[in-house]
C-alpha cells in the first residue's frame, strides 16, 4: 500500500515526521508500521513536548524507590512497605462517553499500580467540569461519577477522596484523572525492563477487540467537527474481568515467575512490547495469529493498535509457563505464548510465519521526536483588587453565596456513590482535607488528597504551579502526615501555541521550585495536552496527588470540632489577598488579579510547626486555610462536626471581607483545649510563627462578633442545596 | 466454631469478612466456588462483592455455581448461614431466602453509614443485641431494595422473620430513613427456620471503632454461642 | 440459528428503572407518557438445525438462568 | 399507543454481561451456543392518536436518553 500524505495526517504525523520514519527505516514503512509509529510518537506516548521540562522536577529522596520513568512511582514508607501510586487523565473519552470514558480511566490507572506488585488500596479522581449551567454539565457529571464508582466498587478498591470543579473554561473539554495508590512488599517490585533472549513473552486477561483503535492518536489531537467521527473508538470497561486479572497478577508474583510485567495501556501491545524492550536493550518477536481475539478477521494492524482493556504482557523465566497458565486458567482468563525476546533489537511482527513488519526498537522509543516548543512567559499582571469599585456586600450574603455554590457545596451526593469502606482500613473518609488508609494488620497509615487551581495557574502560572504543591501539602499535614512524595497530572491546552506552552513551562518551574524547598519530589504523572477545542484551550489545570505517613493512625486528626469551648486559632499571617479569589468568582463572577503570593519559607515553617502540634497531641482538629479564605474554612470545621464557632473581630482595623474571604497561604486554623494553648503558643513562639488567637468553640450557632449569626443546621441546608436540586 | 468463606470471582468482601471472623476467633477458612465439597463447617457465610460483576441480575450467576448445591444442602441441614451484601442477593437467587433484591429506588449505588433497628433478638444470630436496639452499620450497593409477595410478606410478619430494619437515628422507621426504596424498609430477613440470614448492611466493617464503630461486633458474637 | 429474547418485570413488581425513566423523560419535555417498563434484552445464536429443539434450548435458558421467574416474564422470538 | 424499544451494543463494542452470561449459560451444560449478547428492553405507552408523531417523539427519546449512540444501537416496533 502506498503511504499517502492524507494517510500520513490521518495517523497524527507531521510530514517531517514521516521524513524522519523514512530515514529511521531506511526505506518506507508499510500501513502496520506507520500505525505503530503514530502510536509511539504521538504526545501521550513520547512526551515529545513535555520532556524537556519534565526533565527539571526533582525526582530523587531518601524515600523514594523508583521515580518518574516506570508504570508507577514507588515509595518506602519503613519496615518492608512500599506504596505505589500515579495519577492519569482519560479526559477525551469521558467527553465523548462520560460512564466508559471515567471507568476505564480507572481501570487503567489500577493496572498501572498492580503491575509493579502493588495489591491498590485507593482510589482518588479530579474531576473538572464546564460551568454549572451549561447544557451538559449535569449529564457529564452523572456520567463520570457513577463510571468512577462503577468500576471500583465492582472491583472492590475503595474510591475515599478527590476534588470536584466546575469552571467555563472546560465548557468543551471536561477534565477526568484518576489516581491508584497500592501497598506492596518493598522487596517484591515488578519492573517493565525486559532481561534476556528467548524468553517467553505472555499475553494474559482479556480478548483484543477493535475498540480503541487510535484511541492514542486521539487523545493527541484536538477536538473538531470531525470528533463526531470519531466516537466509535471509545472502549468499554470490564470491572469484574480487571478484578481477576488483578488477582491472577498477584498470584503469580509470590514466586519467581516474572522477569517483567507490563499493562496495555494507551497503544495496546505496540507500547507494551515495545517498552519493555527498549528498556532492557532486546528486541522481541510476536506472533500475531497467537493473539486472543474476540472478533473474526482482524489484521495485524488491528491487533497492535487496538485499545480493548484489561490486558497485560509479561515475560516469564524458562519453565514457568506452565505454572503461570495453571494460574490465568484458574481465574478464567485468556493466556497465550505470542513471542520470544530476541537479540536483534527490532520489534518483528510475523502473522503466521510471514514478517508483517519490522522496526528497530530506538526508532520507536529512544530517536522518537523530542521538541523544543516555542515559549513565551506569562507577566503577572499589577491589577490590584479595589473593592471599593464593587458594589458593596455583606460578609454573611457572601458566605451564603460561597456556599451554596456548585463549587464549594458538600460532595456527598458525589462520595455516597463511592464504595469508600471496602477493605476495611479506610480510616478518614471524603470530605476531610485528605483521606487516611490504613496498612493492612498495621499502625501506621497514609494519607492522601489531590488538588489543583486552574484560576491561580491561569493567572500566573509560576505562582500557581507552586501554589497546588503547597495546598497539596498542606491538606496532608492538616490530618497529621509526614508528607513524603508526589504525582502529577498536567492538563494543558495545544502546546504548539507558545503561550500555552508558556503556561506548561511554568507551571513546571513553579513545582519544581515548591517541590525542592519542601522535599517533596516526584515520583509519576502523566501530562494531557489538546484540552480545549478549535483554538480554546482550557486553563492549566496541573493536578498534584500527593502522598504521606501516619506512624500511628490512632493519632490521625481531623478537620471536624471536638467540644464546645475550646480556643480557635489561626496560623500564618492574613493579608486579604483577593486577587482571583473564591470570594470574586461567586461573588462578582469575575476572575481578576494575581494569585497570592507562597512564600515557600512561611510555608514549610508553618506546615512543620503544625506537624509538631498535632504529634504532641495538643490540637483537637486542623483545618488548613484554601479556597474561599479563613470563613469558609471555618465554617467547613461547623458544619461538618456540628459546633457551632464564634469568632472576634480582628482588633486592627482591617476591611472584613479581605481578612475573611482573603486566601493568603501557608495557613492553618487550629482548634485548641485551653488547657493546651500555653504550650501551644510556646511551640508557635519558638517558630517565630505568627498566629492569632480568633475566638471560641459553642453550640449550633456560626457567628461573627457584631456581625452575623447563623445556624448550623440552616449553613448545612444552605451548602447541600445544590446537589441536593440535582 | 467452624466457619467457611465462600468466594466467588468477584466477590471483594472476602477478606474483610475473614478478618472479622478471625477476630472473634472462629476458624475460618476460605472456599473457592469450583469446589465440590464443603468442609464441615458451622456457620458459612457468603461475602459481598459483585460476584460475576453482577452482570445480568446481581448474585443470579453465583447462584448457579457448584458449591452453591453444597451450600443449600448444608442450609437444608440446619446449619447456620450468613449472607452479606451480594451474599443475601445470592440466596435470594438460590431460593434460600425469599423476595429479591430490586435496583435502588434512585439508580444509584449507595455507600453510607445507615441506622438499622434490631427487630428479632431471639435467633442464632442476633441474641447478643437487645430488642429494639439501634445500629449504625454502613451499607454499599446497587441492587438493596427488597421486595417479596404479599404472602411473603405476611409470613414475615406472623413468623417474626424480619432481622433488620432502616430506621433514623431515634428508631423510627419511615420513608425519609429508608436508602434504596426496600419494602417497609427491611434491611435483612430470616428463612423459616431463622438458620439462614440475609442482610444488605455490611456487620463485618463494623468491628472496629478507631475505623468505624463496633455495632457489627455482636452479631458475630451471637453465633459463637 | 438466531433467537431475541425479553425479559420483562411482572406486572404488579416495582420497577424502579423504569419509573426513573419515565421521570426523566418528562422533565425532558415528553408529554402524554403513559408509562415506562424497563427490561432485558438478549441475543442468542445457537448451531442448532432443529427449530424446535432449538427453542426448547433456549426456553430452558430462560428458566434456568436469563429470567428469574419470581418477579420476570420472559417472551423468545426466532430471527 | 405503545411501542417496544430494543437497544443492543454495537457490533464491535465489548459485550462484557454477554460474555458472562454466554459461558455461564456453558457451563450450565448448554452447548452448540454460538454466541450471547445482552441489551436493554422497554415497553412505552403513550397517549398520542397519530402514529407518525408518536413514533418521531419514540425516536427521539431514544436519541436523548435511552440509547447511547456512541456504543449502542436502537430499533423501535409499535407493539
Ligand atoms: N470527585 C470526588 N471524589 C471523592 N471525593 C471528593 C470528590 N470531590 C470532592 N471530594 C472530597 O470532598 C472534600 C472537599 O474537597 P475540596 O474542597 O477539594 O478539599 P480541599 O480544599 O481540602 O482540598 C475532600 O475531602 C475531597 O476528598
Ligand atoms: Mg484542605
Amino acid at each position: 500500500m502506498n503511504i499517502s500524505s492524507k494517510i500520513i495526517e490521518q495517523h497524527g504525523l507531521k510530514p517531517d515526521e514521516f521524513v524522519s520514519i523514512k530515514k529511521l527505516l531506511k526505506r518506507e514503512p508499510n500501513l502496520l508500521e506507520l500505525g505503530i509509529f503514530s502510536a509511539m510518537w504521538n504526545e501521550h506516548c513520547s512526551y515529545k513536548s513535555s520532556r524537556k521540562h519534565l526533565k527539571n522536577l526533582p525526582t530523587k529522596g531518601k524515600q523514594v524507590i523508583q521515580g518518574p520513568g516506570e508504570n508507577a512511582g514507588v515509595i518506602d514508607i519503613g519496615d518492608d512497605d512500599a506504596i505505589i501510586f500515579k495519577i492519569e487523565s482519560h479526559n477525551h473519552p469521558s467527553y465523548i462517553e462520560p460512564y466508559q470514558g471515567a471507568a476505564t480511566g480507572v481501570g487503567g490507572i489500577l493496572r498501572d499500580v498492580f503491575t509493579m506488585g502493588a495489591r491498590p488500596i485507593a482510589l482518588l479522581n479530579s474531576i473538572h467540569f464546564g460551568e454549572p449551567k451549561h447544557f451538559k454539565t449535569k449529564s457529564l457529571l452523572n456520567g463520570v461519577v457513577s463510571g468512577i464508582g462503577g468500576y471500583g466498587n465492582c472491583i472492590g478498591i475503595p474510591t475515599v477522596a478527590g476534588e470536584t470543579k466546575f469552571n467555563k473554561t472546560y465548557n468543551e473539554n471536561i477534565l477526568v484523572n484518576a489516581m491508584a495508590v497500592g501497598h506492596a512488599k518493598k522487596d517484591r517490585i515488578f519492573y517493565s525492563k525486559a532481561k534476556g533472549i528467548n524468553k517467553s513473552v505472555v499475553y494474559v486477561g482479556s480478548k483484543t477487540g477493535r475498540d480503541g483503535i487510535h484511541g492514542a492518536s486521539m487523545a493527541s489531537a484536538e477536538f473538531d467537527e470531525n470528533t463526531e467521527e470519531k466516537k466509535p473508538t471509545v472502549q468499554v470497561g470490564d470491572p469484574f474481568t480487571e478484578k481477576l486479572l488483578m488477582e491472577a497478577c498477584l498470584e503469580l508474583m509470590k514466586d519467581n515467575s516474572i522477569i517483567s510485567i507490563q499493562d496495555m495501556g494507551a497503544a495496546g501491545l505496540t507500547s507494551s512490547s515495545v517498552e519493555m524492550a527498549s528498556k532492557g536493550g532486546l528486541g522481541i518477536e510476536l506472533n500475531l495469529e497467537k493473539v486472543p481475539c474476540r472478533e473474526e478477521n482482524m489484521t495485524p494492524y488491528e491487533m497492535m493498535l487496538s485499545e480493548s482493556q484489561e490486558r497485560m504482557l509479561i515475560i516469564l523465566e524458562d519453565g514457568k509457563e506452565k505454572h503461570a497458565k495453571e494460574i490465568f486458567n484458574k481465574w478464567d482468563l485468556d493466556f497465550n505464548i505470542i513471542g520470544k525476546t530476541t537479540n536483534t533489537n527490532m520489534l518483528t511482527l510475523k502473522f503466521n510465519n510471514k514478517i508483517e513488519g519490522e522496526i528497530p526498537i530506538e526508532a520507536l522509543a529512544s530517536k522518537a521526536p523530542i521538541y523544543d516548543r516555542k515559549w513565551v512567559k506569562k507577566k503577572i499582571t499589577k491589577k490590584n483588587i479595589n473593592l471599593k469599585t464593587y458594589k458593596k456586600v455583606g460578609i454573611k450574603e457572601s458566605l451564603i453565596k460561597i456556599l451554596s455554590s456548585a463549587n464549594h457545596s458538600d460532595k456527598s451526593w458525589i462520595t455516597n456513590q463511592y464504595d469508600q469502606m471496602v477493605m476495611c482500613d479506610t480510616v478518614q473518609k471524603s470530605g476531610a482535607d485528605a483521606a487516611i488508609i490504613r496498612i493492612h494488620g498495621k499502625d501506621k497509615a497514609i494519607a492522601v488528597s489531590v488538588d489543583s487551581s486552574a484560576n491561580y495557574c491561569k493567572s500566573h502560572p509560576l505562582t500557581g504551579g507552586k501554589q497546588i504543591v503547597c495546598e497539596n501539602w498542606r491538606n496532608l499535614i492538616s490530618v497529621g502526615a509526614r508528607p513524603i512524595a508526589i504525582t502529577n497530572c498536567l492538563n494543558f491546552g495545544n502546546p504548539e501555541n507558545s503561550e500555552i506552552m508558556g503556561e506548561f513551562a511554568e507551571c513546571l518551574i513553579g513545582i519544581k521550585e515548591a517541590c525542592e524547598f519542601l522535599n517533596y519530589p516526584v515520583v509519576s504523572g502523566n501530562v494531557s495536552f489538546y484540552n480545549g477545542t478549535n483554538k480554546k484551550n482550557i486553563s492549566p489545570t496541573p493536578v498534584i496527588g500527593g502522598v504521606g505517613l501516619i506512624s500511628n493512625f490512632k493519632k490521625k486528626i481531623s478537620h471536624l470540632l471536638k467540644k464546645e469551648n475550646s480556643a480557635i486559632l489561626l496560623v500564618g499571617k492574613t493579608f486579604g489577598h483577593l486577587g482571583q479569589s473564591v470570594f470574586l468568582e461567586e461573588v462578582y463572577s469575575i476572575n481578576e488579579g494575581k494569585p497570592p503570593e507562597v512564600n515557600m519559607l512561611n510555608e514549610k515553617n508553618n506546615g512543620e510547626t503544625v506537624l509538631e502540634i498535632i504529634k504532641n497531641d495538643l490540637v483537637n482538629s486542623v483545618h488548613d486555610v484554601s479556597n474561599g479564605g479563613l470563613l469558609v474554612s471555618l465554617a467547613e470545621m461547623s458544619i461538618n462536626s456540628g459546633y457551632g464557632i464564634k469568632i472576634n473581630k480582628p482588633k486592627k482595623l482591617t476591611n472584613l471581607i479581605e481578612y475573611f474571604f482573603g486566601e493568603d497561604q501557608g495557613r492553618y486554623v487550629l482548634e485548641i483545649d485551653n488547657d493546651n494553648l500555653e504550650k501551644v503558643d510556646k511551640i508557635l513562639k519558638n517558630n517565630n510563627i505568627f498566629y492569632e488567637n480568633i475566638g471560641f468553640t459553642q453550640k449550633e450557632f456560626f457567628e461573627i462578633k457584631d456581625e452575623m449569626k447563623i445556624n448550623i443546621i440552616e449553613l448545612s441546608k444552605i451548602n447541600n442545596q445544590w446537589y441536593n436540586n440535582f | 466454631m467452624n466457619s467457611s468463606v465462600i468466594v466467588f470471582p468477584g466477590s471483594n468482601c472476602d477478606r474483610d469478612i475473614a478478618v472479622a471472623l478471625k477476630k472473634m476467633q472462629f476458624k475460618n477458612q476460605m472456599i473457592w466456588h469450583k469446589e465440590t465439597k464443603l468442609p464441615k463447617s458451622d456457620l458459612i457465610v457468603i461475602p459481598g462483592g459483585f460476584s460475576y460483576g453482577d452482570y445480568l441480575r446481581s448474585g443470579a450467576i453465583a447462584g448457579k455455581s457448584n458449591i452453591i448445591n453444597e451450600v443449600i444442602k448444608a442450609a437444608n441441614n440446619g446449619c447456620l448461614v450468613l449472607g452479606i451484601c451480594n451474599g443475601f442477593q445470592i440466596l435470594t437467587e438460590t431460593g434460600l431466602l425469599k423476595g429479591v433484591l430490586l435496583r435502588n429506588e434512585n439508580l444509584k449505588f449507595i455507600n453510607k453509614d445507615v441506622n438499622v433497628k434490631v427487630m428479632n433478638n431471639e435467633t442464632r444470630f442476633t441474641k447478643k443485641y437487645k430488642k429494639n436496639q439501634i445500629l449504625k452499620i454502613n451499607i454499599a450497593h446497587n441492587e438493596g431494595n427488597y421486595f417479596t409477595s404479599q404472602n411473603h410478606l405476611k409470613e414475615l410478619h406472623d413468623k417474626n422473620l424480619i432481622s433488620f430494619k432502616y430506621c433514623n437515628d431515634k428508631g423510627n422507621i419511615d420513608e425519609e430513613s429508608n436508602p434504596n426504596g426496600s419494602l417497609e424498609n427491611i434491611a435483612g430477613i430470616f428463612n423459616a427456620k431463622k438458620n439462614i440470614l440475609g442482610m444488605m448492611p455490611h456487620p463485618e466493617r463494623m468491628i472496629d471503632s478507631l475505623i468505624s464503630n463496633s455495632d457489627g461486633i455482636n452479631l458475630f458474637s451471637s453465633l459463637l454461642n | 440459528m438466531k433467537f431475541s429474547i425479553t425479559v420483562t418485570l411482572k406486572k404488579d413488581v416495582l420497577d424502579p428503572q423504569g419509573k426513573v425513566v419515565q421521570n426523566t423523560l418528562q422533565n425532558l419535555g415528553m408529554n402524554n407518557l403513559k408509562s415506562v417498563r424497563q427490561g432485558k434484552y438478549f441475543e442468542i445464536e445457537i448451531n442448532d438445525q432443529d427449530v424446535k429443539k432449538a427453542e426448547k434450548k433456549i426456553d430452558d435458558m430462560c428458566k434456568k438462568l436469563l429470567a428469574n421467574l419470581i418477579i420476570e416474564d420472559y417472551k423468545i422470538k426466532k430471527i
